[in-house]
């Protein structure tokens, strides 16, 4: 038995812990550094139909325990990502998770349509919460009904299963992942960033040229997993929680509010051997808390939400 | 082989206002080229959170000790500059692409500007090695933020300029630039940005390299923060992975 | 001159520093380490109609850069308010600004019409953003249309200006403000806190007995400022602004973005002190920028968004 | 008076497992009282942010210094346990009110649970200095965790448990209360709340006081962080300033 075997909509995961949309590239850098075959999955950079450069620099900052990006889904474009970053990844023996960003509907439904084919690509993620574009991203993901309609029509043409990346930036994000879920989700991955500021403390002026950009990184986990709480309460889908994942106890702690995988972003920056570091040390965490298998962790918060309410 | 290493600090004095030397032991030295950066997670708290980028200035492979020239800015480099011998540090590295030391024969300018003098020492080390001559333009804010430049004279012909004149000569790179003899196979630059460009447009008919800087996150080419427009069909480049050096005219400068 | 001088309606702040609601009790325990008088002003404690004992320990939990509390609300109640906190205040020469909270209209309108016949009360603060009471606080802060009447009903009955707290888990924060301004309001202060959770790594328990609580500190000031800068653009009130203020530079950068004025909350944990040292620095700081008054810098980081559109 | 004060480390060492003793010195060691309590900033960034509550465990005037005895837990201790002598810390206090030493008349017993150990020995040092004679049982986990075992058999009659046994009599301190005689005026009792609730219980009919511990914010009663119900007219005490210490069987120990 595979104790941190973890089972979902398209995704068989040998483990529940994989590197996060833009945090990782296509995976080249690190296939660099150490085995891309130990990852439970790869969630590869935001794809677009068209090549994008991006927003202008700077495009990072650093905040308390957390950092600001405004990247502006940079990327190769649809058929290079198809004819030259995915054929790469295929060496190696794990699931990949597309991205898909765009500005209108045709746009994710042709990228989602034709990224689906591809033989690695085993799930899609939706992103529907990019703060840094100007048009579409976010948009979709903060009105329930546009995101129902995409995630409709996403659905529609792809070939393998279906994620929705949820933004935190809303009122009610449960209100967001029913929506989807009605749209037809297969599951659902979140959060993207919290939108964010840094000044220049001398001028005033913004750091970032695109002067806002998304917050993610230790000072967000607290947000994110509140969401996945809130959202697991709501909704049976599966959850790829993520949100400031930098340490063993940050794993559990998703898993604990319902997540049934997890995905680690910035920390990759900070540690670029975080992911495999994790998955090693997985099993000894387990064994410590006296827990069998990775899924009887997943939502184990939540009774002590009827505990304390007969209390 | 980019490898992530706790490096022992060896050695960690204060040269000028703000400057530190800094120098570490460990196995990665011996992979390390001048140009080269490596990315130094400084404390071990989530505060900074992210690395710094820091250039090699000095390595010595049969001590296995490379040294870092930097200038406490903020938070990363403040952490950094409490260190002590004995203490470990978190290294990334070696990072980027260094100075291509072959296309120097006979002469080599190596032109620095304040923090972007560092990489120059290890190069002028390296060149004067295989029996190239080098001049050396260095500039600096004011006399107290002037650092190496006794190291930089014992190698070659060097001039200091500081921007308020209170040490060398009064202004920019450029102003002894342009007063030198243009006889150099290849020059040489790392500085901030509009030096850079300043460079490049003097010795525009020169074979030359420039360093550039750019904010940073992963350092290894996966994030896309670094990224500078080129002239080239690539479009745009990585400061941390194409670079951080670069062929003159090729870098749409930031 | 006084260069730190902030005139706001209802408010002659001698400087532009105060310590946030909650975070400083009703300013006795204060009191015992400086002279308030030294404030610019004191945003004291929710008040409600009837004392609250508040929410089950633990209240608080430390985060990445941050802290969670979910104190709930827990105030001696209007009467006790009036006839002991506030006559104790009067001993300072410093506004008071109260903050009021309620689960109904009446709760809210009762209290804002006693409270301001206060004889220091110079403001009201609004709290329509609390996350940690089961009724009422944020969800008359959600919706632009109730926080509306709610802004009417209280500037029916104050007697002084009504400034109203913006919660920061909502979509759209500039909507929010730009209905309270319908509604009359005479300011904004923003932010509160995000709405978070921190789980016991062992045992996957939320650590507050309320299971999620109010983030905090300098983890959400990327936020905060983001928040302030697009409600600035959309506004003319003043705005008080808050979130993760702790250092001189935090003071500038609220400035920058189109705060006139600046509140500090977890930071008096730290450090007690912090609000008089601020004040006792800023004007080195002022110096130091080239600046001559407090006023100056409101709104500077505005002026990039022109350049930036020109470029 | 409550100061803030950067106090200087003058000894840490570590007594037993996670368990370390720290000394500091400074102007505030004049006004501290036993039962008191200092609020720590253990680092100097954002993470750990909040100040660490840590019970005042021996108080020397003459040298302006006092101890504090702790266990690594989380964040905030593991960088305490990092102080070296010669090092500041951000110390404020003293806070809360401390065990009212004057209602033990000839003799009384301390009972303390784990970390709720240090505050008793200055206690002890104080009732002895005083003439009244004091009764020791401290509760420990395990043998390993047992610290200042001779530091109290020098003040007066001590019995240690240990959870497992490993140590001194098997089983809770309320396994020794039983056979103590009770011949005492008062006692005093510091540890985790069910070892209070347990102590109050059993000694229902003789005066007592406890300290109890609470998640806190400010540690100076702003910020109501820390509250416990009360059966008295007060409805609710905070514990950062009304105690730690309070008389038994008025808290509602949460
Ligand atoms: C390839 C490369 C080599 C470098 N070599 C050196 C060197 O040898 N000596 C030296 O003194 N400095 C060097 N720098 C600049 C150095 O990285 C920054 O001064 C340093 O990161 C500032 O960190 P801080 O925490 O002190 O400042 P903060 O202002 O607190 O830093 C905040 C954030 O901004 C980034 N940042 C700030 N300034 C710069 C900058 N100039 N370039 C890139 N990122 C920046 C930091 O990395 C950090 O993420 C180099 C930069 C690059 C890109
Ligand atoms: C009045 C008082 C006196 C104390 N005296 C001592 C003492 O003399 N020796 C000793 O070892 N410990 C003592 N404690 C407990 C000590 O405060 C905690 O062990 C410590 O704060 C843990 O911090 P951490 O960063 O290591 O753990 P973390 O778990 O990382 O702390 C996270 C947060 O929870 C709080 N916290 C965690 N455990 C406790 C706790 N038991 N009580 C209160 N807050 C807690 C921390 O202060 C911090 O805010 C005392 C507590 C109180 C309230
Ligand atoms: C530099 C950077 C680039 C990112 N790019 C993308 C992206 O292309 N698509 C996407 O869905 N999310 C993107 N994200 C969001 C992350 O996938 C993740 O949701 C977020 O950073 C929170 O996780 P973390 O705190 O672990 O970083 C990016 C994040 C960072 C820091
Ligand atoms: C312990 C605590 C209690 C608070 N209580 C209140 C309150 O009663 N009313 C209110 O409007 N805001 C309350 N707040 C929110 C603060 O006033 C402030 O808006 C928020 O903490 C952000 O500022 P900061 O990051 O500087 O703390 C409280 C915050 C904390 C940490
Ligand atoms: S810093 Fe990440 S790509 Fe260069
Ligand atoms: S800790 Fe703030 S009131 Fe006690």
């Amino acid at each position: 038995m595979n104790r941190l075997k973890v089972t979902l909509p398209g995704l068989e995961l040998s483990n529940p812990i994989m590197p996060a949309s833009g945090c990782f590239g296509f995976g080249k850098e690190f296939a660099g550094l150490y085995d891309l075959s130990q990852l439970g999955a790869i969630m590869i950079k935001a794809t677009t139909r068209e090549m994008r450069f991006g927003n202008p620099t700077p495009r990072v900052a650093e905040t308390a325990a957390g950092m600001l990006n405004a990247i502006g889904l940079q990327n190769p474009g649809l058929d290079k990502v198809m004819t030259q970053e995915l054929p790469y990844l295929e060496q190696f023996d794990v699931p990949i998770i597309a991205n898909v960003a765009g500005t209108t509907t045709e746009d994710y439904a042709e990228v989602a349509r034709a990224i689906s084919t591809a033989p690695n690509v085993k799930a899609l993620e939706i992103n529907i919460s990019c703060p840094n574009v100007k048009e579409g991203g976010i948009t979709f993901g903060t009105n329930p009904k546009i995101a129902q309609a995409l995630t409709e029509a996403v659905k529609a043409v792809s070939a393998v299963p279906v994620y929705i990346k949820l933004s935190p930036n809303v009122t009610d994000i449960t209100e967001i992942a029913k929506a989807v879920e009605a749209g037809g989700a297969d599951g659902l991955t979140m959060i993207n960033t919290l939108l964010g500021m840094r000044l220049d403390a001398q001028t005033g002026k913004p750091v970032l040229a695109n002067r806002t950009g998304g917050l993610s990184g230790p000072s967000i986990k607290p947000v994110a997993l509140r969401m996945v709480y809130d959202v697991r309460k709501q909704t049976d889908l599966p959850i790829i929680g993520m949100g400031g994942v930098s340490t063993l106890d940050d794993v559990i702690d998703f898993l604990s509010v319902g997540a049934d995988a997890v995905a680690v972003g910035t920390a990759n920056f900070v540690n670029p051997f975080i992911c495999p570091e994790l998955i090693e040390e997985l099993p000894g965490k387990l064994d410590e808390l006296g827990i069998k298998t990775v899924q009887e962790l997943t939502g184990r918060s939540h009774q002590y939400e009827l505990a304390n309410h007969r209390a | 082989m980019i490898q992530k290493e706790w490096m022992t600090v060896t050695n960690q004095r204060n040269i000028a206002n703000r400057i530190y030397e800094l120098t570490v032991r460990g196995g990665m030295v011996a992979s390390m080229e001048p140009g080269q950066f490596v990315h130094i997670r400084t404390g071990d708290s989530f505060e900074p959170l992210l690395r710094r980028p820091i250039s090699i200035a000095a390595i010595n492979p049969e001590k296995s000790e490379f040294t870092m020239l930097y200038r406490v800015e903020g938070r990363g480099t403040e952490v950094l500059a409490a260190k002590r011998a004995g203490d470990k540090i978190d290294v990334l590295g070696p990072l980027g692409n260094g100075f291509p030391i072959g296309e120097a024969k006979q002469k080599a300018v190596l032109i620095g500007g304040g923090i972007g003098v560092p990489p120059l020492y290890e190069l002028a080390c390296q060149l004067n090695a295989r029996g190239v001559e080098t001049v050396h333009v260095l500039g600096f804010e004011t006399a107290e933020a002037v650092f190496y430049e006794k190291e930089f004279s014992v190698l070659g012909e060097t001039h200091i300029t500081t921007v308020d004149g209170t040490h060398g000569i009064k202004g920019f790179v450029t102003h002894v630039m342009n007063e030198l003899p243009t006889d150099f196979d290849v020059y040489y630059s790392c500085g901030p940005s509009p030096m850079l460009k300043a460079v490049e447009e003097l010795y525009v008919d020169k074979k030359g390299f420039l360093s550039y800087e750019q904010r940073m996150g992963c350092g290894i080419g996966a994030c896309f923060a670094c990224v500078c427009k080129t002239n080239d069909e690539r479009d745009y480049v990585k400061v941390c992975s194409d670079g951080p050096v670069f062929p003159a005219k090729v870098v749409v400068a930031g």
